[in-house]
């Protein structure tokens, strides 16, 4: 939490080497299986097919089979083999091949895994992982397209990792992996493609600890996975306008970089918070919480907005998905109503 | 048997028809071809009444065109049209025929399995006659969905058939990996069910073995469980670059098409003329075209009143 | 959503039939079934054992085996039989014994129950109800005393209702019934054996209506299932102090009564959320969110402020189990605090 | 085999001791009693080394035991003491011994299965000689959980013992509703695995099986699946009025007490004097005694800082 005294994320001066979010994912996996023979990955597809978005790729051949383990569809079981494989020695790092399938999984990860270790009095711990993508816009409809992360904030015992970057795919990943607890790792499925700076070393950043993409003093726009893009091209936009955005990445559900969210508000005075899952019961009401119950209240110039997902599930028709989760657009207009409030 | 090879017909021309406008970048989401497994699809549900249900599966076009739907509405659903059977909100995995007894493709595994046990029981404690068919791959035979449908409906006697359509693949998963048993059908013996493999590409065949299931849950003797053998030659989905297999093996599986073996039976067994065939051909490739027709006439949906559809 | 215009709950002036929570409950559903044929019951042990909190106690009966149905132990198949039945005609309560297996029926009730009506164009409805449950304060330990709630109110397709009192556990259950969506049921353990008036006759709560249970103007108690009468009970202690709590009942988190919740803040001006869930990700962060995005804003004399469960999974030692959840001491204490700010 | 009696009077004493405390109020929780068990709690963890793991259920105190875990931090556990094996955050149903093998009880049916895999698995990565061996009830083998389990560790030959106690009730659900077969032990043919039923009162037939499936595991051979047919004298937990079973049925399966039988195998056979039974069964007395007066002298936890013990 040293963020709140170092607001500003550093600038990136140096040319550096630009991959994908999905390669950095890849890179970060070969380099820390190739350091730490502790480290397997299991789940559906990940071998000679690569993953169903292409993360593992040719990770098998490099690893074999038996630690780019494919398994039979049965995610109770890729969860549960996960925690038993952590308390025995191994660092598995499992893939749920949509997010929405760990609806098949949740009893062995909110009842074991995030439990284990407090009920049995800090005797053990579970050092796993499980990767999930998650979101809308590629059609593929309701069972295939939701942002499930806040579940999981509400779970003691797990952590939720929400990268929004090829930097943070990488770096955040082998956090979690090296992490002695269960970590889930949410990636969106539109960030697969999106190329950024990554360094070519192996390197972790802190879990728990959100970052100012941008600096600003109209507004804060809390937002974290593909909606900090989307609330930096915001704020490019609105910045045309001569409004300020302050664009913070979350980063981290849980746990929450409170420190950092409350001294933007405070900063700011206004503040928008920007998911794309469904916005009741979603994270942002945490975070307008923890905003709200925090001294950066009297400071707040205008009443906490979110932008968030419709409240239906994700529909197929590409204008229709569309229309239900924020878009560059509706966090211009978000921004701009709420400077003027 | 002539109705048979028409549907399997309709259902071949549907998916090409579908990849097609898929290629032409006209279909934004993800799509399952079922090319190849005309004959399960179509012979499981023959032995169906029209009165009966099945669920159906991410890979269900065949099954939908099957039991009755329509082209047109199928399409325009596919294409994500207001027309469409869903209004363009469920797409490919998500067609539904409710007033066909279809009650949907499912775009997760295994999970028609215990809303069939759901629909059989509503069956016997409304004392109705209709059986429930629930479509499924292999791979879905291995999720827990599977074992607890399989062995509530055994212990309750319900009318549901479980329909395991084994094409060899779960995605990339062979079922030599993914099973430590030659037969799936062998499954069956767990909850005292009869279970049956057979030749999925074989409309006789399915059909047979289908209707004897059906006959047994309409008697209220309970639940069957039947492995039709068969294989899909196109790729899982369309981001699937088949590495998992050989073309050799797609090739021998062709040379085993379902619809050139019916065609080929009824020639020889004198119920159709060659020309009767070409015509039926011809027919099914207009069907097509209309139903195209049909979805790109009808309107995109509309984003605004979203949430009053959430609820009933 | 008449509440605004209404905003208390009319007092009860004639002696009322008191029976428990439990009662009510079995009264409720034996009358449901004597009117309505389709009403059956599904789940583990609600027959001959007469479930495991008791609540169904001799209902088999009366009703046979075949309308009050025990299962094998398979929660998935348990929910999905609830849809096929429900969209085949049948109207079916089903049961988790506890809430915490739910985590196994997660698929069906959020993939399958909540979105088939919306993924199929409305052509289906799915009228069926999931009775569970929840909460600690019998040393049953972390996997059978969680309150997940919130969960649910983010999926949209689902409704999820938390009875507080006897009259609400048989009112709301018979809507829930009644209506045409997948309806969750939250039941709290220690509320079962509590006493309060019921009408003998069928009745049914409106889903969705939030209710104020006590007026009062230094501060707002909002709450739902068990921290509605220990909200009641620190008022009671508070008024002793000069302190006058509004206690607002919740009742039904999805659909939310916002029109009742922000009319109290609004009135009062300062705002306790209070719930037996993990704070963080819990659903009183929503609740503090839509004041602090409500014209109620404007009318805040002091930082919203929420009174949860500690971020811990709930521990078997009663004193350890006791300190993780909202007692009455802990609201009249923060509710003392709130009003001095 | 008189290690086998000593231990088997030290799982029931622990029990009947565990019921006196709970009736008197001490204890603030539910509790699942395996009295009756003794013998397949026993025969199945002698089977094993002690680097092996088990992993135990709700009903897992003679697990426990059964696998070397000291009595007085059981029941300093049991009565939710900060000296107890998880420092009074488990309980009963939670009960760990980490550096004995006992990788818990679990309150959740079934779920230790597929942690077991994950057990197997890491044995068998690591190239370690341990096997797991996960103990279930009866109503645990009807949920998805075994299913999925069972077929994994099959397909990868994992060094694991599915050890299925079928004491004839899931709580109130008796096998021959729950099951559309007689024998649980059949279902280990749907994974290709061996599958054995025996006697779970007689201690010798339950080792016996147990060594034989240790012995594949350990060899490489893969998982077994084992049911032993026991049965519970007290009620599922305490709320349990017994609604479902006869006073008769009781009875006939207290003839069938395993300790009885193996006592009087061993004194038939000579292994065994009458006088050096009641020396053991003095001795398990005051070794209960002392875990009590452990347990009593424990202190209660501490609540202040619970929050910094959810992560490590
Ligand atoms: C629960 C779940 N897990 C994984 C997937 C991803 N997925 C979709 S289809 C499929 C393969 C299914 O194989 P099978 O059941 O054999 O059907 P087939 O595709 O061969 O028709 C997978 C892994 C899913 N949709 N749902
Ligand atoms: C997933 C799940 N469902 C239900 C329960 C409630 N429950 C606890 S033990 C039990 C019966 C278990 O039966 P069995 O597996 O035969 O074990 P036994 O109690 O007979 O030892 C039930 C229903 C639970 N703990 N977990
Ligand atoms: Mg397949
Ligand atoms: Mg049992």
């Amino acid at each position: 939490m040293t963020s709140a005294t170092q607001p500003y994320a550093e600038t990136v001066t140096v040319v550096q080497r630009e991959v994908t979010y999905a390669e950095a994912i890849r890179e970060g996996l070969r380099q820390e299986m190739r350091r730490d023979p502790r480290v397997f990955l299991v789940g559906e597809d990940i071998g000679v097919y690569g993953g169903a978005f292409g993360v593992t790729g040719d990770l098998v051949h490099e690893f074999g089979s038996d630690r780019v383990r494919d398994t039979p569809i049965a995610e109770e079981v890729i969860a549960g083999l996960a925690i038993g494989a952590a308390i025995t020695g191994m660092r598995p790092v499992a893939e749920m091949q949509f997010s929405d399938f760990v609806t098949l999984a949740m009893e062995q990860l909110v009842n074991q895994a995030a439990k284990m270790r407090f009920m049995l009095g800090g005797k053990i711990a579970v050092p796993m992982v499980v990767r999930m993508p998650g979101g809308s816009g590629t059609g593929a409809a309701a069972q295939h397209s939701q942002s499930l992360e806040a579940w999981f904030a509400h779970v003691p015992g797990l952590k939720v990792v929400m990268p929004a970057t090829p930097h943070d795919a990488k770096g955040l990943l082998i956090a979690a992996i090296r992490d002695l607890n269960p970590v889930l790792v949410f990636e969106h499925k539109l960030l697969y493609r999106v190329k950024g700076s990554v360094p070519p070393e192996l390197y972790t950043e802190e879990l728990g600890k959100a970052l100012v993409r941008r600096p600003g003093h109209d507004l804060s726009l809390i937002a974290y996975s593909i909606m900090v893009p989307r609330a930096l091209e915001a704020a490019e936009l609105l910045a045309n306008e001569g409004i300020e955005a302050e664009v913070v990445d979350v980063r981290c559900l849980r746990p929450l970089d409170e420190a950092t969210i409350v001294a933007s508000a405070r900063h700011t005075g206004r503040v928008l918070v920007i998911h794309e899952a469904v916005r009741s019961g979603g994270f942002g009401g945490e975070i307008v919480a923890r905003i709200a119950e925090s001294e950066a209240f009297d400071f707040l110039d205008a009443p906490i907005r979110r932008l968030a997902g419709r409240e239906t599930p994700v529909p197929y028709n590409r204008a229709l998905e569309r229309s239900t989760v924020p878009q560059v657009e509706d966090i211009v207009a978000a921004a701009r109503a709420l400077v003027r409030e | 048997m002539r109705e048979a090879l028409q549907l399997m017909l309709r259902i071949r021309a549907f998916e090409e028809t579908a990849e097609q406008l898929y290629m032409r970048g006209l279909v934004h989401g993800t799509m399952h071809l079922s090319i190849g497994q005309e004959a399960s699809a179509v012979g499981a549900v023959l032995a169906l009444e029209p009165t009966d249900y099945i669920l159906s599966t991410h890979r269900g076009h065949g099954h939908c065109i099957a039991k009755g739907a329509d082209l047109g509405r199928m399409m325009a659903e596919f294409m994500g049209r207001e027309h469409g059977y869903c209004r363009g909100r469920g797409g490919s995995m998500h067609i539904a025929d409710i007033d066909g007894g279809n009650l949907g493709a499912n775009g997760i595994v295994a999970a028609g399995l215990p809303i069939a046990v759901g629909v059989g029981l509503s069956m016997q404690l409304q004392a109705l006659p209709h059986v429930c068919l629930a479509f499924f791959g292999d791979g879905a035979a291995n999720e827990g969905a599977f074992h607890e449908a399989l062995n509530v409906a055994a212990i309750w006697k319900l009318p549901v058939v479980f329909f395991c359509e084994n094409n060899n693949y779960a995605m990339s998963m062979s079922v030599r990996n993914a099973f430590p048993t030659e037969l799936i059908s062998q499954r069956a013996q767990a909850y005292n069910l009869p279970g049956v493999t057979v030749d999925g590409n074989d409309l006789q065949a399915v059909y047979g073995a289908t209707a004897a299931a059906v006959a047994r849950a309409r008697a209220g003797a309970g639940a069957s469980l039947i492995e039709a053998r068969t294989y899909r030659w196109r790729g899982h989905s369309k981001s699937d670059r088949n590495l998992y297999r050989t073309q050799q093996e797609i090739a021998a599986w062709k040379e085993r098409d379902p619809i050139a073996h019916l065609r080929t039976q009824l020639i020889a067994d004198g119920l159709l003329q060659e020309a009767e065939a070409e015509a039926m051909a011809a027919q099914v490739r207009e069907e097509i075209a209309a139903a195209v027709a049909f979805a790109e006439a009808s309107p995109e949906p509309d984003p605004r009143d979203l949430e009053d559809e959430v609820y009933a």
